[in-house]
């Protein structure tokens, strides 16, 4: 057991809201003095996620760090927190990208920066938060409450079209989740018909349902996390949203947001309603495949940086849907073949993080250029690495790991996913083998036409390489996906348990 | 002929007759004071507020207690709701005055008729039969179509208090239709009565169905809910802003206590029938509400459609039939208030001199003129949305948790797709504050006391949504 | 019980006849020797100026609606007059106190200047 | 005697007429008026009718206060109207109609 | 022949000799007035038809039989026709109700001081019509001022009723009259003197009689109502008008001097001194017409605001704490509550 006995995830979570919170009331005249607070304040956060890391016990499933109290003796809900395999790698990913948000922003946002911070911590919190919640009731709260900062940062902060795209997410993403608030509701029922009403997240995976019971929750369930994750075919929001969204707000966007929807699959979809996903897993996996091919050549196919960088982030979340749902083919083909499906498993959230990293880091890079040249269309650079060597030759790290090369964080997750999913079929591995290779093909073409060949124009030859701050940020990104790539062990070792109690509670029906 | 003369049980009505004492003397003072002394008025009224409350406190219940021959009832709900309406009403006046003053319309007859209507809400609130019921809502009714045409130099204010008026009347006169006919079939006025005659005639006897449809029927005219709502958008747009304020607020509490005395005390028995009525009614009025309200360009107009959206959701509460969906809907229409006062708080913050500040583009770039405002309209607007962690989330979710649980799990899927339509327009004007720039120079005008309310109030939607047991147990624990 | 009422009925009808007698025999006796100056309305001599259905004082409109109240309360007063030995005591308490009311009501009225005439 | 339902009938087609007269009537506010009062008295019908068939005091008393309320109605949708005369020149039903939305 | 049929004609030869009565008491009542205020003015008033002007009445009833009916062009013809049997009606139809001696009134209903109010309320009708159906400016002032006035002094006139129901605990005329057995001194007079100020000077105002005749009065607005009613379209108002005076006189006679008890009752006096009977109700009821007649003749005639403010900033207060008064005899048993 953990060693900690203080509540270290109340002060994740409450930590960096504080900070927010501080930020409003310092107000834009003490930004000088407000953006170190920012950074202090999200770098003790990351500081303390690492406790979280080193002192979680990998050899329990079990929730660790838990914490419960009373909250809404109404509804029968606590305010409740704990960590597992899965949900404790998904903060110290937030808790580490949050601080180079901070850092990117430093001097580039002049327009309201005290608020631009302050929506920046408070969605921390919030994420953090939705990670390690254990009440279903505090997990919607908090689901729904991130939207609002977000909202905000690509609202204010955003582009061009900034308010379509905003309003745009926001809906989508609400009407996705009322309905999953709907199926919450109805298992807290069934609950209390049970004897003890409870939002629990784990008394909703102990509780027997009928088959119809769980395909009504699983598609309500769906209809939330295929939204965030996204699935084709209500992906539509995203390029919208990332393209607008501030640098900061694009990379928390993808690196951290998009993953709540596959943690979802993972936390609520799957154990709650094993026979509903067995049932409808081909259409998971169907919609996983398209949207990894199909996206795939949607992406080539773009002039903005943004957006390609976007449809890759569908694509290469069409990775963890197709690994989180693979088990049950997995049990058809061959019963019993628990290893696949926690290979699939260990597949999707490796993915997720590394996927985490490295789309934040393309963000980031292409911040970088925004900064300086103010457009985000391909054709408007050329030669980059004339003028930004280094800049360069981090742009090419990171398009590599966007692509799946061995070595990098992204060559794990997409291998195991592979894997597994030959095991089951060999047309799913070979319609996802495919994407690797459409991966390869826009990220690496985006390169090549931004970083490589004669300088474009006279922006190009304007441009100035990464200063000391860029450099920390995108350098801290490199070690780190690297560092994953090379030796993901640790993150594998993490999951192990959690993944295997997982594969072990859907394998088993509930009907 | 010997009448029966018992102890009427005059401490239950303590409040009534407190505030029906302060109001004569009110009157009588006012029209003896200067338009320089007004603000004795308007100080007295606050004071008879908060001896109102005292004395609820005072004489506060912790069961049923039932005077004056079965008239009159105090519960712990009723108390409780008092005590939050005299909140309401002291909380608009304190928006409204500045607006008042600079509109001439800062004269004693506002606050009387004020505190008429809330001696309405408060009878409504004991009804114990249906003739008090009748009385508080004509109470309420009649000083609201005075006040709605209060400004006798306004135009559209005299027409939609005609509106108001005439439909109000129809309302009345369906309501009492209704009334008379269920007297006919179960012999008594008395609700408690009512109840058991209800449960030996059967429930489905016609007669009682013929009454109880056109009962529902003055229920949903007094809701606003559809297909009863003509009346809602223009009073509200016509109306002055703190009539508006004042109409959007207690009288909400006073129909869901009216549906809650009539349907869930008087007609528990015939849930079944009136279920169905206000499924439809409910749904209708989600529909309309959210669907017309995207279209209007003014403020006012559009937190009427929004208000019958609102009053929807409070319907599907009372239509689970269930002491859990009574609970609910106290709750949502409890926050319904808070809420609603504090937007029209906010139209009454922005206006000045020769500007409304009623039309949406008013609130354009309201985010740089006032972060702090602008953050609290957004909390408001997030909040009556349904969106976490502000506490309108939690009257959706009571609500639609007692829908689900008596099985009607397909009209909660319903009213959250429509709440997501909501959502767009309340959007919108976060939209207009924080992603717009300002049209115009000007800056807010409203003094200390207006600010500081206002304040108080965002930031207790905030508070109420973090901590909602505040307000969901005190629910729970006054509707057993 | 309700056979007492028909002699009133009898009585409108009597009386309703009478004067339509009456009327008629003035109808038939009477001369009719219609002409275009005899016909018009009466104005001092003069040709009518406007039309009679004209904007007339809003005060009527005042004194119309203060008599709908007042007679309503003088309709509540009856029946508690014949009930009074009945009500006793309490009831001329609460009838003290509803005519408290309706003093206040008529003091405001008075104050307000409703009840003036110039 | 006269049968109950023969007044509740009477007090239906009273209630319903007046209905009908205020949602056709497009020309004037008065009428609306006076239908809203004829629909007040169609319900002091069906009390008394139900007091006496019941033998109950309590309908009647109800039909009291009908009366006074409706008498409180009258004056002031008459000094609404007054009003609304004084602003619009006019109380054509028809007219009302500047909000829109 | 059914027994509707036998109460329909019983009740309509009753209700045909009692109409004809009191108009033909009206009749003589106009040539009284003429005498009488002839004479207080020093002068003699008709004399030359019949004995002492008797038939004087009967010519003048000729007269306007024979004249013509006008109807003006832009009147509304049938309101102008309805406006004078709705003046008249209810002023006969009351008689219905008013005991006449003892025992007797035509129906004896026990809501009749309701019917009463009721049909004087009715009144107004015919006043409004007439000066509206004439489409006159003279008429149509008229009756906008008849009906305020009207309107104004029906208030008084019922607050000083309960005054009377509050004592009788009926709303039977009969049975009020009753309430008041024992000799003058037991009449309601003497314990609410300023109801019956109050009532009869309202009477007085109610039927439009000088001192409050603004509604007719000539030098303002011509003739005020009927300024185009002639011949016996005119006649009926005229005996609608007069016919109430006389009305009214019987009821204040009933309300608060006994109506036909004799006011001698148990004094040691010869049988028709003690005797109640229909001559008490005449002698009073008579002394209250001469009264109307001897106002006329008396004072000038009121202002319209005055009259406006006597009716509601006197009237309704006296009889307000009158009531007030009334409450306290009440509760001390004082008065008519002492027996």
């Amino acid at each position: 057991m953990s060693t900690i006995t203080w509540p270290i995830l109340s002060v994740l979570m409450w930590l960096p809201i504080a900070g927010g919170v501080a930020m409003i009331l310092l107000g834009d005249k003490g930004i000088a003095l407000g953006r170190w607070i920012a950074l202090i304040t999200t770098a003790v956060t990351f500081g303390i996620s690492t406790l979280l890391w080193t002192n979680f016990d990998t050899t329990t499933a079990a929730m660790q760090f838990v914490e419960e109290r009373t909250w809404i003796p109404f509804f029968n809900s606590y305010y409740a927190l704990g960590v597992d395999g899965f949900a404790m790698p998904l903060i110290v990913l937030t808790a580490f990208i949050t601080p180079l948000v901070v850092i990117a922003g430093w001097s580039v946002i002049d327009k309201r920066p005290a608020q631009y911070y302050a929506a920046f911590l408070i969605l921390e919190g919030l994420m953090i938060g939705v990670f390690s919640a254990l009440d279903a009731l505090l997990f919607y709260v908090l689901w729904e409450a991130m939207l609002i900062p977000m909202f905000i940062i690509i609202g204010i902060w955003g582009g061009p079209r900034r308010v379509y795209a905003t309003i745009k997410f926001f809906l989508y993403t609400f009407l996705g989740s009322v309905l999953m608030l709907v199926s919450l509701i109805y298992m807290y029922l069934q609950t209390c018909d049970a004897g003890q009403c409870s939002y629990a997240i784990a008394e909703f995976q102990r509780l027997p349902l009928g088959l119809n019971e769980q395909i009504f929750i699983f598609i309500a369930f769906l209809a939330a996390f295929a939204v965030k994750v996204p699935m084709w075919p209500v992906h539509t929001w995203l390029p919208d949203a990332h393209v607008e969204a501030p640098t900061g707000g694009s990379v928390i966007l993808a690196a951290i947001m998009l993953k709540m929807g596959g943690y979802g699959f993972l936390r609520f979809s799957l154990p709650i309603t094993p026979d509903a996903s067995d049932t409808l897993d081909w259409l998971v996996i169907s919609l996983s495949l398209i949207g990894v091919v199909y996206i795939g050549f949607v992406a080539l196919v773009q002039n903005d940086m943004k957006k390609l960088i976007a449809y890759s982030s569908i694509a290469h979340m069409g990775f963890v849907t197709l690994g989180s749902f693979l088990t049950f083919e997995l049990m058809r083909v061959n019963s019993g073949d628990t290893t696949g499906a926690a290979m699939g498993i260990d597949g999707a959230m490796v993915q997720m993080i590394s996927h985490g990293l490295i789309s934040g880091a393309m963000f980031f890079c292409v911040g970088v250029l925004y900064d300086r040249v103010h457009s985000r269309e391909i054709s408007a650079y050329g030669g980059v690495v004339n003028t930004m060597p280094i800049f360069a030759a981090f742009m090419v790290l990171f398009g590599m790991a966007n692509s799946g090369l061995p070595a990098t964080s992204g060559f794990v997750g997409e291998f195991l996913v592979i894997l597994a999913s030959f095991r089951a079929d060999f047309w799913y591995a070979f319609l996802a083998g495919l994407t690797l290779i459409l991966g390869a093909a826009y990220t690496l073409w985006l390169v090549k036409r931004v970083v490589f060949g004669p300088v474009a124009n006279h922006h190009v030859a304007e441009l100035t390489d990464v200063n000391g701050r860029e450099l920390l940020v995108l350098g801290v990104l490199a070690l780190a996906v690297l560092g994953l790539g090379l030796w993901p062990a640790p993150l594998l070792d993490v999951m192990r348990p959690t993944v295997e109690n997982l594969v072990q509670q859907i394998t088993v029906s509930k009907l | 002929m010997e009448a029966v003369v018992t102890n009427f049980g005059m401490q239950a009505a303590a409040a009534e007759i407190f505030l029906l004492s302060a109001i004569c003397a009110i009157l009588l003072i006012d029209v003896f004071l200067d338009d320089s002394k007004r603000w004795l008025t308007y100080g007295l009224t606050m004071l008879t507020l908060v001896g109102c409350a005292f004395v609820t406190f005072s004489y506060s219940v912790d069961s049923r207690v039932v005077a004056f021959d079965g008239m009159f009832i105090a519960d712990p709900m009723g108390d409780v709701l008092k005590l939050f309406t005299y909140g309401t009403v002291a909380v608009s006046l304190l928006y409204s005055r500045e607006y008042l003053q600079r509109h001439g319309l800062f004269r004693g007859e506002f606050f009387i008729l004020t505190l008429v209507a809330l001696l309405g809400v408060m009878v409504m609130v004991s009804a114990g039969s249906l003739l008090t019921v009748y009385l508080g809502v004509e109470l309420l009714a009649l000083s609201l179509y005075a006040l709605v045409a209060f400004d006798r130099d306004s135009g559209i204010a005299a027409e939609s208090a005609m509106k108001y008026f005439v439909l109000g009347a129809i309302a009345s006169g369906c309501l009492l239709y209704g009334f008379s006919i269920l007297y006919g079939v179960a012999g008594t006025l008395q609700l408690d009565e009512l109840a058991v005659a209800v449960r030996e005639v059967g429930a489905g006897n016609l007669g009682l169905i013929f009454g109880l449809a056109f009962v529902i029927v003055g229920i949903s005219f007094k809701f606003g809910a559809v297909p009863f709502h003509m009346w809602v958008p223009d009073v509200y747009h016509g109306a002055p802003t703190p009539v508006t304020l004042f109409i959007g607020s207690a009288p909400k509490i006073a129909s869901f206590v009216l549906a809650i005395r009539v349907l869930a005390e008087g007609l528990d028995a015939m849930v079944a029938s009136w279920q169905h009525m206000l499924i439809a009614i409910s749904v209708a009025s989600m529909i309309i509400g959210n669907v017309v309200a995207i279209a209007q360009t003014n403020l006012k107009r559009m937190l009427a459609y929004s208000t019958i959206s609102h009053v929807g959701f409070i319907l599907l509460g009372i239509l689970a039939g269930t002491t859990d969906g009574y609970r609910a809907s106290m709750f949502y229409t409890l926050t319904y208030v808070i809420m609603s006062v504090g937007s029209f708080g906010m139209i009454l913050l922005l206006s000045r001199e020769g500007f409304e500040g009623d039309q949406i583009e008013d609130f354009k770039g309201l985010a740089r003129k006032s972060p702090w405002f602008a953050a609290v309209m957004m909390m408001l607007m997030f909040s009556t949305a349904g969106v976490p962690p502000f506490v309108g989330f939690w009257a959706k979710l009571a609500v639609l948790g007692a829908v689900v649980n008596v099985g009607l799990s397909w009209l909660a899927a319903v009213s959250v797709l429509l709440s997501v339509v909501a959502a767009f327009y309340y959007l919108r004007i976060i939209k207009l504050m924080y992603f717009d720039e300002p049209s115009d120079a000007y800056t807010i005008e409203a003094g200390g006391t207006l600010r500081a309310v206002l304040s108080a109030n965002g930031v207790a939607v905030l508070a109420l949504g973090i901590f909602p047991s505040v307000l969901l147990d005190l629910c729970a624990r006054v509707l057993p | 019980m309700l056979q007492n009422y028909v002699p009133i009925l009898i009585f409108l009808g009597v009386a309703a006849v009478l004067g339509s007698v009456l009327i008629g025999l003035g109808f038939l006796l009477g001369p009719r020797k219609p002409d275009a100056e005899k016909l018009s309305a009466y104005e001092c001599g003069f040709e009518a100026y406007t039309d009679t259905r004209m904007k007339f004082d809003v005060r009527y409109y005042l004194v119309a609606i203060l008599f709908i109240v007042f007679d309503l309360e003088i309709a509540f007063l009856f029946p508690w007059a014949v009930a009074l030995d009945a009500v006793g005591m309490v009831g001329l308490a609460a009838m003290g106190v509803f005519l408290l009311i309706l003093v206040v009501g008529f003091v405001y009225e008075w104050k307000k200047g409703a009840l003036e005439w110039d | 005697m006269i049968s109950l339902n023969f007044v509740l009938m009477l007090a239906g087609i009273l209630f319903a007429l007046s209905v009908a007269g205020i949602f056709l009537n497009r020309k004037n506010v008065i009428l609306l008026l006076m239908c809203i009062e004829l629909m007040l008295l169609a319900v002091n019908f069906n009390f008394i009718a139900f007091a006496r068939q019941l033998g109950d005091l309590g309908g009647q008393v109800f039909v009291f206060f009908i009366l006074t309320v409706a008498a409180a109605e009258s004056a002031i949708g008459l000094a609404i109207l007054v009003v609304l005369f004084r602003e619009r020149k006019s109380i054509n039903v028809e007219q009302l109609d500047t909000m829109k939305g | 022949m059914p027994e509707w049929i036998r109460a329909v004609v019983f009740y309509g030869v009753v209700a045909l000799i009692l109409f004809i009565s009191v108009i033909l008491t009206m009749a003589f009542l106009t040539l009284a007035e003429r005498r009488v205020i002839g004479s207080i003015q020093a002068r003699i008033g008709p004399n030359r038809v019949g004995p002492g002007g008797l038939l004087q009445p009967f010519a003048d009833v000729l007269k306007l039989m024979l004249k013509e009916i006008v109807i003006p062009s832009a009147s509304n013809k049938f309101l102008f026709i309805i406006a004078p049997l709705l003046a008249v009606i209810p002023a006969l139809a009351a008689w219905a109700v008013v005991p006449l001696w003892p025992g007797f009134a035509v129906a004896d209903i026990n809501a009749g001081l309701l019917y009463l109010l009721a049909l004087s309320s009715a009144g107004v009708y015919g006043v409004i019509l007439a000066g509206w159906a004439t489409n006159s400016k003279y008429a149509f002032l008229g009756a906008m001022r008849a009906a305020a006035q009207m309107v104004a002094y029906e208030i008084a006139m019922g607050f000083a009723l309960v005054g009377v129901v509050m004592a009788a605990g009926s709303l039977n005329l009969g049975e009020i009259i009753e309430k008041q057995q024992g000799g003058y001194f037991s009449y309601f007079f003497w314990w609410m003197i300023p109801l019956f100020v109050v009532y009869f000077i309202s009477g007085v105002a109610e039927t439009n009689r000088a001192p409050f005749d603004v509604v007719e009065g000539e030098s303002e607005i011509v003739a005020g109502f009927h300024v185009e009613y002639s011949g016996m379209a005119f006649a009926v108002f005229f005996v609608a008008e007069y016919v109430n005076m006389i009305l009214i006189s019987a009821l204040t006679s009933i309300f608060f001097f006994g109506g036909w008890l004799s006011p001698f009752e148990g004094y040691p006096l010869p049988a028709f001194l003690t005797a109640p009977g229909f001559h008490w109700l005449f002698l009073k009821l008579s002394f209250f017409l001469f009264c109307y007649l001897w106002f006329r003749a008396t004072f000038p005639r009121y202002r319209y605001d005055q009259i406006m403010r006597l009716g509601w900033k006197v009237f309704i207060p006296v009889t307000l704490v009158w009531l007030a008064v009334l409450g306290v005899f009440f509760a001390y048993d004082i008065g008519p509550w002492s027996k």
